[in-house]
């Protein structure tokens, strides 16, 4: 097996060519394992009427770091589809939240293992499943549930993604991944749902078996685009919030 | 006197027993991280893949690669483990979660409770709470008893969009711990010096010893 | 968090307990990952009416070590779940063949990927999915299909199980597990599904710490007892099958 | 001159291309493994979780924990992954198998094809192939043109039950390589000296050139 690189350049490589009209999952919970530099370069690179799926829609804490509200602010956003379209405090606006409320953006608000998920399904083939969360609430009106051992569940349908941001601590050549701490998160998932693949990296990228293969967390094949994160002010990293 | 928060936090986690692995949601629950346990074994789980985590970091030892379910940079335990979110969510579902302790706006008499959506609101905040609330052994709510403006958060029905049907364990608040019963909330225990009446007067439905 | 050992002294006290009627999950794939021993301490123990679920029954290979089909020929066995029933060549008959042929023993036959996610779903908490696989085939007839983005799918249920045994490579006291190479297959979803995870370990079992978080492939909330295997020919290890 | 099992094998590998992710099975399509691709890129898929294995370890040097699904004790190349088995088969029924080459007691020529159970057997060999079978982006067959006792395996339908409806794309034999057609077998190449009419006397419904 001959061994291809699938290292690019840079970041503005990395989202070349992504079409108007994609669906985009971003990786991350919180700060850690969001691919910054990619949705930076995704404001630079202008795709529009995009769906973005994530956990959040961000913006709600400081220092404000590269997030999807950025994208609805720069005109690029049709849809989100997340477990948060408010913040976690009543009191919190979001920079989303205003475009939402002129109906300028969709929003599906999904529960957060829900989303997860929907995701793997999407990787794994599996078109539809059965779930007990949501039952009894709005999020269920009007959806199809069933008995299943005594116990009303909801179907909810696979969540397929034409392109993941993923943020990753170590790459091989191969696309070979690992995640450090809690930067796994939905990064996995995403790289299972999507048909383009493309992460950015924090250490240098190593060559393919330099990581053990029991130590993997994606396996390269589902990965295409690999770019590493120049160090600080160049690339963008995360930082700590400040208190509020 | 009323209980202050922290004392909240400690009452209601004098309910755990030894071997439980227990989910704190965003807001007050993360006060009972704080919570000494002595020789029970308790294990925190966090809805983004991180199973074990202890105390949150000391100003300038935060590992900015860790955080729990709120976003603070906590600190890992020896045993913990870190999964990715399904495989996390998998957990929850799965029955593993002994207790999720969760804050709320609403908590009703017939076990329901609202969390994620205020009045008025085009959008909300789930997270992980459906899930939790679902799927959990026990739903434990950490909540102020009335609203700054003195409307009852304990009541017969919710009046907010519902975040699970009917699986509300036990509600702390300043005033005491209580457990829904249908049509009531018992008293399980009250803090110091407050009387059920007052308890009563501060409850928009009945309240029973 | 005080930290009590899951550590038990031997394989019969691994498996002391089982109540006859048990539904009981081996892992392994061929030669890696089986739990030989636990399989051989089980047929001491003596629990009977068992409902066993493994990719095979085993026998077809030589040497053979304790597999399911020793369980069936020790009457300790109602029904098997399995992704093969019959050997993979046509001239295969396997131990368990003539007990199934006289109707002693019941098998479900499952597809592998089938079989695997049924036991993940288990363990997730989703009582039923919809896959593409068996549709069209004698596993379909008369069970329940629809259409999902224009595809027939079939409606799948989570497969719930009383026991795993699981053969790992290194655990610590914590129950947090680790496979090496394609001894993973199965056995991180059985420890999903099941309610009782009893796991034989290769290495000597580390003290609660010693596996990197990152590192781990089945989180120790999930085991509740090891016994580390002992070396040969007290314990079992995996030997090279003769070629046939 | 019929192909040998190791042309028929190379014949087969011909057709894949760069990049592929390709899933073998048990038996004849092993033997691809043994075929060299030059500049040509292919990973080999297992379905025990093993991403990217080479050849099968020389004598000695077997790694007695790593196996393909044939449960030959292979190698890994640079870049191997290792995952469970569900996620292996999430790799599957998500469609990132280019190709999965498996054996067959009979192939038709709607496209169905027949694998997993002999005739008046109560019990079957299924693995992984349904799964594969459902969702390879192609399915190719390697498989004897007829049966030591003559009877054609190349047939307007299956007369065993079936592993999937529909789904085959090519299949090699000694006598060459065919695609399914709906009603008949299309010849895509013949072994070296094999006629058409040898090819359609050995085959139970037509073949077009």
């Amino acid at each position: 097996m001959a061994r291809r690189s699938k290292v690019v350049a840079d970041f503005d490589a990395a989202v070349a060519g992504i079409p108007d009209g994609s669906t985009i999952a971003i990786g991350g919970f919180a700060m850690p394992g969001v691919p910054f530099n990619l949705v930076a370069a995704l404001l630079r690179q202008g795709a529009k009427r995009l769906t973005c799926i994530a956990n959040t829609t961000g913006g709600a804490h400081k220092p404000r770091m590269p997030d999807i509200g950025m994208l609805v602010e720069n005109g690029q956003v049709a849809k989100v589809i997340c477990s948060f379209t408010a913040g976690t405090r009543a009191s919190d606006v979001l920079p989303f939240t205003p475009y939402y409320e002129r109906g300028e953006v969709e929003a599906e608000i999904v529960p957060q293992g829900t989303l997860a998920e929907r995701l793997r399904a999407a990787g794994a083939g599996i078109p539809a499943f059965y779930t007990p969360t949501a039952v009894g609430t709005e999020l269920a009106e009007g959806r199809e549930t069933r008995m299943i051992n005594g116990r009303e569940v909801l179907l909810e349908y696979a969540l397929p993604v034409d392109v993941a941001f993923i943020r990753a601590y170590q790459a091989d050549e191969a696309g070979n991944l690992r995640f450090r701490r809690s930067q796994r998160n939905f990064n996995p998932l995403m790289a299972m749902a999507a048909k383009l693949v493309i992460a950015e990296v924090e250490e240098p990228i190593l060559p393919a078996g330099a990581i053990d293969p029991d130590d993997v967390h994606t396996p390269g094949i589902l990965v295409q685009r690999l770019v590493k994160i120049p160090p600080p002010p160049e690339g963008l990293w995360p930082v700590k919030r400040e208190a509020r | 006197m009323p209980w202050s928060r922290p004392q909240m936090a400690e009452r209601l986690a004098r309910e755990f027993q030894d071997g439980w692995i227990v989910n704190l949601g965003v807001g007050m629950p993360t006060l009972i991280a704080d919570v000494p346990f002595g020789d029970r074994e308790i294990t925190y789980h966090s809805e983004n893949g991180v199973i074990g985590y202890g105390p949150v970091a000391a100003p300038g030892q935060e590992d900015l690669q860790l955080v729990n379910a709120s976003g603070q940079n906590v600190t890992l335990l020896p045993g913990a483990a870190i999964v990715h979110h399904a495989d996390s969510f998998a957990l929850i579902r799965g029955g593993r979660m002994d207790v999720t302790v969760m804050g709320a706006y609403e908590a009703a008499a017939n076990g329901d409770f609202a969390n994620w959506k205020v009045k008025g609101a085009k959008g909300g905040g789930i997270g992980g709470a459906m899930d939790l609330a679902a799927s959990a052994k026990r739903v434990y709510l950490m909540l102020e008893h009335r609203t700054r403006d003195g409307t009852p958060r304990l009541m017969a029905r919710c009046s907010l969009p519902i975040t699970a049907r009917g699986v509300v364990t036990l509600v702390v608040t300043e005033l005491g711990l209580f457990a829904p019963t249908g049509e009531a909330f018992a008293v399980r225990d009250l803090a110091p010096g407050v009387t059920l009446d007052e308890v009563r007067a501060a409850t928009a439905c009945p309240v029973t010893e």
